[in-house]
Formats: C-alpha cells, sequence, structure tokens
C-alpha cells in the first residue's frame, strides 16, 4: 500500500517539477501556460491519489479537492490565455493566430 | 486597583468611530459632532486619570480579566498621563480647525482622526510590546492617509515615502520582538526591563540597534527623515498641526519609554565597557547630526511649510540630545524643551497659514506686509518663534540653560553639546528674524486688505498661546511637572511594581 | 540612471547587505552564555505561553496573588491543569486551537488593533482613490461565466465554515474573510455582479461595532475589557469557546465585507457605482 | 539536512536581506512594493522559527489529544503563531495603502520609475 502511494506521490511531485522547468524553458506566454496547467493537473491528481493510499479515511475530502482541481485549473487558464490575448500578448515563433483575421487586426 | 477609566480612552474613539461612518452616511455634520464629543470626553476623562495617578500613584489596567504577564495591560504613569493631556489640546485645535472645513469625505476622515486618537493614546499607555507594535502600525497608516489627503503630487510623493520607511522601520521592530520573545519568553514591557540585563552581549545590542532603527523615521531623526519636506509641504494646515505636535509627541514617548524606562540607562552604561562603540556617543553623534542637518535644510529652504517642518525635526532631535545625555538636568531640559515645542509649533502652523492666505505661492515672500493684513495672527506667530527659540523667561529658555548646566557635569561631551546648541539657536534665530521681518516690511505699490479669520482658528490660536503664556509666567508650576515627570522617568522599579507587584532592582 | 552608475550602486548595496548578514550571524556563534537563544527555545516551559496553552492563567495567577510576586511566575510549573481533548470542561475557554485561543482571549486587544488596521487601511485606499475612475474591464466569456457560478456559493460555503470552526480547526475569521472576498472578487470578474460600496460599508463599520460593543460589555460583566462572560464548554464541541465563536463570525464578515470594499475600490474606483 | 532554530534563522536572515536589496536598488515603485513583502515574509519566517521546537505537534488539540503539564508538553509555542497572524494582516494593509499611493502617482506621472518623478514641477 505504502509502496503504490509513494510511486503515485513520486510521479505527481515529477510532473510538477517538469511543469515548473517548462516554465523556465518555454519561450511565450501561452506556451508557458501550456505546461504550468497541464502539469501541474496531472501532478496534483498524482499526489492526491497518492495520498488517498497512504489515509483511506481521507477518501472523500481528497475527491472533493480533486473534483475542485479539475474545474477551476482549466478556467483559470482560459481566463490567463484570454486576457493575454486580449491585451495583446504575440506568439514567439510563429506569428500565425487564428483568431485574427489576415492583415494581422483583432476580430 | 483594577481602574477601568484608561481602557475606554481607547475603546470609545474606536467605537465612535464606527459609528462615525455608519451615521455619516446619513449626514456628514454628524460625524463632525462625533469627533467633536469624542475628543471632549477624552480630555475630561484624562484630567480624571490625571488626578488619581497624582493621588494614588501608577494605574494597572487589565484587559481580558488576565493580569500581567500573562495578558494585555495598561499602566498609566504621570508621564503618559501628563503627555496625554498635551496630546488631547493639540488635537482639540487640529480637529477643530478640521470641522471648521467642507469637505466631502468628513465621514471617513474624521473617523480616520478618531483613530488615530485611540491608537496615539494606545500607544501612550500601553505595557506590552506588541501591542505597541500594533498602535504604532494604526499610528502610521493613519499618518500615511492624513498626509495625502491633500490629493497634490507632493502630498502622495510624501506619504509614499513615510509609508516605505516606516514599513521597513516596522519590520524592524518585529524582528527585535521576535528575539525579545525568543531570549525572555516574555511581551511584557516590565518583565522584560526586569531581565534585560541577564540577555547576552551579542543579542542586546541586536535588539537594541533593531529597535534604534525602528523609531528613526517616527523621531525625524537625520538618515531618515527625507520624507519629512515633502509630507510637510503637501498636507493640509491640520495635518502640519498634527504632525509636528502630535507625532513627536508619540515619538518622543516611545522613545522615553523603550530606551529609558525599558532598556534602562543602567543597561546603557554597562554597554559602553563592552561594546567597540559607546551607546552614549552613538546617541550624541546622531542627534546632534541630525540638529545640524535639519537647521541647514531649514535654512536653505524657501517654502514656509517647509522651513517650519525641518525646524519641528530639528528642534525633536535637541530634546531627544537632551534626553540621552542621561543626566537628571538633561532630562528636565529635555521636558521642558518639549514643552515649548509641542505647543508652539502648531501655534506656528496655524498663524502662518492665517497670515499667507489668499496668497498663490507659500514662500518667503508671502509673509510680506503680514503684519497690516494680519495683526493677531502676526503677534501669534512672533510669541510661538520666541517660544522656540528661547526668548528669556519662556519654559524652552529655562530647558536650554539647563542643558548648558548638564553640559558642564560630564567634561568629555560639554563642547560637542555646546558647540550644537549655540550652533541650532543661532541659524534658528537667523531664519525665523528673517521671516518676522518680512512680516513688517511695507509694500506701498498693492492696496492692503485685512484678512477675515474664522472664528476657530482665533480660538484655538488664543488657546494655545495662552497655555504658553501661562507655562511661562508661572515657573514654579511648571518646576513642578517637570520635576515629577523626570522622577517618573528615571523611576524603573516604580514601574515594574506598579505592573507585577514586585521587581527590586537597583536604579543607577 | 545609466546602466554604469547603476552597477556601482548595487555593488554597494550588495557590500552593505553582506556585512549586515555577518552582523547578524554574530548572536548564534557567542560563546557561553550567548547560546541562550537556541537553550531558551527547546523548552516552552520558560514562556509566558506555557500557561496560555495549558489553560491554567487563572490557577496561577491566584497563586501568585498570594506570594504577591508575579515576576516567579516560572517556578510554578507543576500546579497548571490537564487539558483533555474532549473531556476537559469549564476551563477558562474551551477552544481547541490554541492559536485562537491566545488570539482573541489571551491577547484580545492586539486582535483589536488587527482589525483596525485592515478597517483604516481600506479606508484610506477609498479616501485616495475617491476621484480615480479606471477603464472598463472586458466582458467575460461564456467559459468564465459558468465557471463562476460554479464555484462562488461552495467558497462563501466554505469561508462559513472556516470562521464558525475557528476555535477547532486552524484558520479562523481572518482566512474566511479573504476567502469570501475572493468569492465576490470572482463573481465582480466572472458575471458582473455589481455590488454596492455603501452597503457593504454598512456591514463592515456594523460589524467592527459589535465587536467593540461585546467587548465593552465585558467592562460591565466582568470587570475588564475583553473579559468572557459567557459560560464555557467542553473542549472540541462547537459551542465551547464563550465569547470566541460569536467574535470570530463578526470579524469573518467584517474582513470579507473589507477586502471586498477594497477590491471593488481598486477595480473600478469609488467614483461610478451609488450616489 | 535537519531543520532547526538556527537553520530557520540563517534563512529568514537572507530572505529578510534580500528584500531589504531590492528596495535599496530597485528604482521601480511595484518592484519597491514586492521587495517590502519580501521583508515581511522573512519576518514571518523568523517570528515561527522562534517558537518552533523540534519534533513538536502542531498547537491544535485533536480527539486523543492531552496536554498534561510540566512534563509531556509536546506542542510548539503558539503565542509566535498569534503574532504572525496579526503580522500578516497588518502587512497585507500596508501594501494595499502602497498600491493605492502608487496607483494615484503613475495617474500623475505616467511612469513607475521613481527618478523620473521631477521634483520642477510643484514648489
Amino acid at each position: 500500500m505504502i509502496f503504490i502511494a509513494i510511486i503515485f506521490i513520486f510521479i505527481g511531485v515529477l510532473f510538477s517539477f517538469l511543469g515548473s522547468l517548462g516554465i523556465l524553458r518555454m519561450k511565450d506566454t501561452y506556451n508557458r501556460l501550456q505546461t504550468s496547467t497541464k502539469a501541474t493537473t496531472l501532478g496534483a491528481f498524482s499526489t492526491i491519489i497518492g495520498v488517498g493510499f497512504l489515509n483511506p479515511s481521507w477518501f472523500f475530502k481528497l475527491i472533493l479537492i480533486a473534483f475542485f482541481i479539475l474545474i477551476t485549473s482549466p478556467i483559470a487558464s482560459h481566463s490567463l490565455a484570454r486576457a493575454s490575448h486580449k491585451t495583446g500578448i504575440k506568439l514567439e515563433e510563429n506569428q500565425f493566430d487564428a483568431l485574427n483575421n489576415e492583415n494581422g487586426e483583432k476580430k | 486597583m483594577n481602574y477601568n477609566l484608561p481602557v475606554l480612552l481607547i475603546a470609545i474613539p474606536i467605537l465612535f468611530s464606527f459609528l462615525s461612518l455608519i451615521l455619516g452616511s446619513f449626514n456628514k455634520i454628524l460625524s463632525k459632532i462625533i469627533l467633536i464629543s469624542v475628543i471632549i470626553f477624552n480630555i475630561i476623562s484624562g484630567i480624571c486619570i490625571y488626578n488619581s495617578v497624582l493621588k494614588n500613584g501608577n494605574i494597572l489596567t487589565v484587559i481580558g480579566n488576565y493580569l500581567p504577564p500573562f495578558g494585555i495591560n495598561l499602566i498609566s504613569t504621570y508621564t503618559s498621563i501628563s503627555f496625554l493631556i498635551l496630546l488631547y489640546i493639540v488635537f482639540l485645535v487640529a480637529s477643530l480647525i478640521f470641522v471648521s472645513k467642507n469637505d466631502d469625505r468628513a465621514d471617513k476622515i474624521s473617523s480616520v482622526l478618531l483613530l488615530y486618537l485611540a491608537s496615539s493614546t494606545g500607544i501612550l499607555l500601553t505595557g506590552d510590546i506588541f501591542n505597541l507594535f500594533v498602535f504604532i502600525e494604526i499610528f502610521s497608516i493613519s499618518n500615511i492617509i492624513l498626509i495625502s489627503i491633500k490629493d497634490k503630487k507632493l502630498s502622495i510623493k510624501g506619504s509614499l515615502k513615510y509609508l516605505i520607511i516606516t514599513s521597513i522601520g516596522a519590520s524592524l521592530y518585529l524582528f527585535g520582538i521576535g528575539f525579545l520573545y525568543g531570549i525572555l519568553g516574555t511581551l511584557n514591557l516590565s518583565e522584560i526591563s526586569l531581565n534585560f540585563d541577564n540577555i547576552s552581549y551579542f543579542s542586546k545590542v541586536f535588539i537594541f540597534l533593531f529597535f534604534l532603527g525602528s523609531i528613526m523615521a517616527e523621531l525625524e531623526v537625520f538618515p531618515f527623515n527625507f520624507w519629512i519636506s515633502d509630507s510637510y509641504a503637501g498636507s493640509k494646515n491640520y495635518v502640519n498641526i498634527l504632525l509636528s505636535g502630535l507625532s513627536s509627541i508619540v515619538a518622543l514617548y516611545i522613545f522615553i519609554r523603550l530606551f529609558l524606562t525599558v532598556f534602562g540607562y543602567p543597561t546603557f552604561i554597562s554597554f559602553s565597557y563592552s561594546l567597540p562603540f559607546n551607546v552614549k556617543t552613538l546617541f550624541l553623534t546622531i542627534f546632534g547630526l541630525s540638529v545640524i542637518v535639519n537647521e541647514l535644510a531649514a535654512l536653505s529652504s524657501k517654502n514656509v511649510k517647509r522651513i517650519l517642518g525641518f525646524s519641528s525635526a530639528s528642534s525633536l532631535s535637541l530634546i531627544l540630545l537632551s534626553l540621552s545625555t542621561g543626566l537628571k538636568n538633561g532630562v528636565m531640559a529635555a521636558m521642558l524643551i518639549a514643552i515649548s515645542v509641542i505647543i508652539s509649533k502648531p501655534l506656528l502652523f496655524l498663524s502662518s497659514h492665517q497670515i499667507m492666505k489668499g496668497k498663490g505661492e507659500k514662500n518667503l515672500n508671502s509673509f510680506i506686509d503680514g503684519f497690516r493684513r494680519n495683526p493677531l495672527f502676526s503677534i501669534l506667530f512672533i510669541i510661538g518663534v520666541f517660544t522656540l527659540v528661547g526668548f528669556p523667561l519662556t519654559p524652552s529658555f529655562w530647558g536650554k540653560f539647563l542643558l548648558f548646566i548638564s553640559a558642564t557635569e560630564k567634561i568629555s561631551y560639554t563642547t560637542l553639546i555646546l558647540v550644537i546648541v549655540v550652533f541650532s539657536i543661532t541659524i534658528e534665530l537667523f531664519y525665523y528674524f528673517r521671516l518676522m521681518h518680512k512680516l513688517f516690511i511695507k509694500d506701498e505699490n498693492i492696496k492692503v486688505e485685512k484678512t477675515k479669520n474664522n472664528f476657530v482658528y482665533i480660538f484655538s490660536g488664543i488657546l494655545l498661546a495662552s497655555i504658553i503664556i501661562f507655562f511661562s509666567v508661572k515657573p514654579y508650576f511648571t518646576q513642578n511637572i517637570v520635576e515629577k515627570t523626570t522622577e517618573d522617568i528615571f523611576d524603573k522599579s516604580g514601574y515594574i511594581k506598579s505592573c507585577l507587584k514586585s521587581g527590586e532592582i537597583d536604579d543607577r | 540612471m545609466r546602466e554604469s552608475d547603476f552597477n556601482v550602486g548595487k555593488f554597494f548595496a550588495f557590500l552593505f547587505v553582506l556585512i549586515l548578514f555577518l552582523f547578524m550571524l554574530s548572536p548564534l556563534f557567542e560563546e557561553g552564555d550567548g547560546a541562550k537563544i537556541d537553550k531558551n527555545l527547546s523548552d516552552i516551559k520558560n514562556r509566558v505561553s506555557y500557561f496560555h496553552s495549558l489553560k491554567s492563567v487563572k490557577e496561577i495567577e491566584r497563586i501568585l496573588s498570594d506570594n504577591n510576586d508575579f515576576s516567579k511566575y516560572r517556578e510554578i510549573t507543576d500546579s497548571a491543569k490537564t487539558v483533555i481533548f474532549g473531556e476537559s470542561k469549564d476551563l477558562e475557554n474551551g477552544t481547541a486551537n490554541l492559536v485562537t485561543s491566545i488570539v482573541l482571549d489571551y491577547r484580545g486587544f492586539d486582535t483589536l488593533g488587527e482589525l483596525i488596521v485592515l478597517f483604516i487601511s481600506i479606508l484610506g485606499l477609498t479616501i485616495i482613490l475617491s476621484t480615480l475612475s479606471f477603464a472598463k474591464f472586458e466582458e467575460p466569456s461564456f467559459l468564465q461565466i459558468t465557471g463562476v457560478k460554479f464555484v462562488t456559493p461552495f467558497m462563501i460555503l466554505v469561508g462559513i465554515y472556516i470562521f464558525l470552526h475557528g476555535h477547532l480547526s486552524p484558520g479562523g475569521g481572518f482566512p474566511a474573510g479573504a476567502i469570501i472576498a475572493t468569492a465576490t472578487l470572482f463573481s465582480l470578474i466572472g458575471c458582473k455582479f455589481n455590488y454596492r460600496v455603501s452597503n457593504l460599508k454598512f456591514i463592515e463599520s456594523n460589524a467592527g461595532f459589535f465587536v467593540i460593543l461585546l467587548a465593552t460589555l465585558g467592562l460591565y460583566f466582568t470587570g475588564s475589557f475583553f473579559g468572557n462572560y459567557l459560560p464555557t464548554g467542553i473542549v472540541g464541541k462547537l459551542y465551547s469557546s464563550s465569547l470566541i465563536l460569536i467574535i470570530y463570525s463578526l470579524v469573518g464578515l467584517k474582513v470579507g465585507a473589507e477586502l471586498s470594499v477594497g477590491i471593488k475600490t481598486l477595480y473600478n474606483g469609488e467614483k461610478d457605482d451609488d450616489r | 539536512m535537519m531543520i532547526d532554530n538556527r537553520t530557520l534563522y540563517i534563512y529568514s536572515f537572507i530572505i529578510f536581506l534580500i528584500g531589504i536589496y531590492g528596495a535599496i536598488t530597485n528604482r521601480n515603485l511595484i518592484k519597491i512594493l514586492v521587495s517590502l513583502s519580501i521583508i515581511e515574509t522573512a519576518l514571518n519566517i523568523f517570528l515561527v522559527s522562534t517558537g518552533y521546537i523540534n519534533g513538536s505537534n502542531p498547537p491544535i488539540l485533536h480527539s486523543g489529544m492531552k496536554l498534561i503539564s510540566p512534563n509531556s508538553i509536546n506542542i510548539s509555542d503558539p503565542l509566535p503563531h498569534a503574532l504572525v497572524l496579526t503580522a500578516i494582516v497588518i502587512g497585507v494593509g500596508t501594501t494595499a495603502i502602497g498600491i493605492g499611493l502608487t496607483i494615484k502617482l503613475y495617474n500623475h506621472y505616467k511612469t513607475l520609475n521613481v527618478n523620473r518623478m521631477g521634483d520642477k514641477d510643484e514648489l
């Protein structure tokens, strides 16, 4: 039981680390958002599962926590991306923006 | 023994500051009425406490029904309560001026003023070091707000500078508290002062420097005084009165309480044997430098409010200089100078504001022909200047005289103190006489109109001037007060005994 | 300022900081008595809070007032009571969270000051920013609206839970107020829920008024400000702490309303809502 | 590495000095405010460290927990935690006021750099 828990927690920590590494390595805002949200979601999830194996009596609370992370994390990343797009932050390499028209103006 | 009036001095203003917001949303006049009535209540109960302190000695007020050192307590000593009454008089003047003006935000500002009153009372009465910190924070935040009321670039810049310097100071203060609590395990001022000598050498130096650094900004001392020039020049008239009168009382009291009563002069002297630097020399150097720098800054500035601000900072430093001689005469001198500065500085701000009324620029030239425009306030201005500089028979004169005497007692510092005091008096005389000379210059080209004075200004100006005259005419009364205050400041074991009911400690 | 000047300034700042650091380390490596910080830290018995955490201040006070010497309280540590979760009752205060018992009972006056600091700073914010108005924000997207509508009620519920259980579990009025204020921030951004500042101010000042009124009533019932005059129950039950539950609830409401006022002021300026 | 009071002290000093360094060298008002909050964080760590005892429980009673005097009291000191609560709230208040003033100054000067806020304009 403890062994499985440790494996899950290890995976979670690894993904959180990779996510924070991605924030350092990626070049622009949108890529950074992608790495951070995706990696931290998985990281948090597997950590929660690991803790659930360690302490089965906390199962219900942990499900609630996981549920709220599942709901809030995409909304947060969506609002961040939307805000940065509205304020005019551009992509680093590929200048093509599907949300703009051909002349590069906002729709 | 458990005498609860002092806590009401803090609780009632807080209670009515909330009420002032609630009722002020209906009618702004209600909040003004609340402000004035709370101050009158505080003055009356302050006088009651003064009488009972005279009769029974220090009063201990317990909060939360837990005796010290377990809970928080207030201690009303003779010093604190007489400082408090002075403070209330200055506050009454400032708030009367505030009430006489129209302001859209009157309810909010009167609420801030009430909290200012509560916090300064709390600083003067509290017997707990962390509680002191909380009240200092409230005090400095309300100072920041009051400076920034006048919505000009200068005032906002001044208040931001004040905020940065005080928040660094506050963090230093908290570091000091952390050290003290980690070593002694208590937060009560009396218990700290009982055990402070037992702390090891480096930690003692540390705590001392932390607390000194933290109250430097409040004290308007030289390296930390860069907020003065903007905040005095950019703030409103009643805020100037509060800053110059009230702020200096509070800062002075914190200095006296922390460094003279709690850490104690005996500790200072034992310090000086083991430290690479002598604490007394350090103090004298800092404060003497501060006097000189502030006087020079006042001499070089053109704006009248700036001149007065720097001059109040320099006189505060002079008071601290005479406190840090550590002699009985020096402390008495400090008290005498403090009385005259605290009352005359608001008078100067008030009367200079009335003299310059109607002039767009607030520089030196707006004083020209002031006597014909506004004779009453010109006379009040001259009274204020004479009191501040030390015209014979004023308390300030006796104070400076005593400082000379105390300087001759300890030979090693005599020249330093003499030079500083003479220097400061000379420069003060120079720039104040320049201002007073401008009052009597007649400008024949312009037709002079007499300024109409508001009744509130006349009342408060005459109140302050009559207090000064009272102190000067009755020197024995003044001497009595000052001697009692000095005795109280040096009475470390009495302070501890009133709190912990014990504490044998050898003074000096 | 040019780059070259800047580097010199930075270098001197670094030197200054380094010297400060070396100086700050000095008390730790002191010989003899100097290690006092470390020595005392390992023992809670040398501190005032020992009696706070065993809830036996009154007992010690009784013993000390016979001896008439309050500076020797450290010598009589044996007479403190035992506190057992779920069993001990009629103690000085029944809070299971010892931090709360210090914050609101033994050092309640500090918390009053803390409340006032928050109050005055938000008041100052509204005074300072009252003449400004900011640009309007963008319309929220569908995802944001749905998410906010889903999450906000839960957040308010959690906030209320936290301030009601401030004496049993970590948390209390201030974090709860912060959570509630976050909920109002979400609803402001997400679904343009435009609350009136004056209503919130009314709640805030009333809550503050009642906190001080409750504290002042202690003057009448127990003879000292902030004294507890309600009975205490068994440690660990919801109704175990006398005044603490009521005061923390008021604090939670007050802080929530206050921070919401601050958020609204920073969001829009106070100018263009009511009036 | 074992974490005891001494390490916590040193860490909090380092963070404090980082904050001081930032407050001295930065010219941007927002960065100065950030440095001030870094100083406050250092302070909170320091205050908590004064109450920390190696291997002790948190000062919150839970089911089955006993506090027996004088020998078996195994909780960390709750008083510094209370102080830290107060200190945090005070820090929030100061930061709020600072941000308000900064917004106001930005509105006047259209810049956040302290050096560009000239003194010629008034008085």
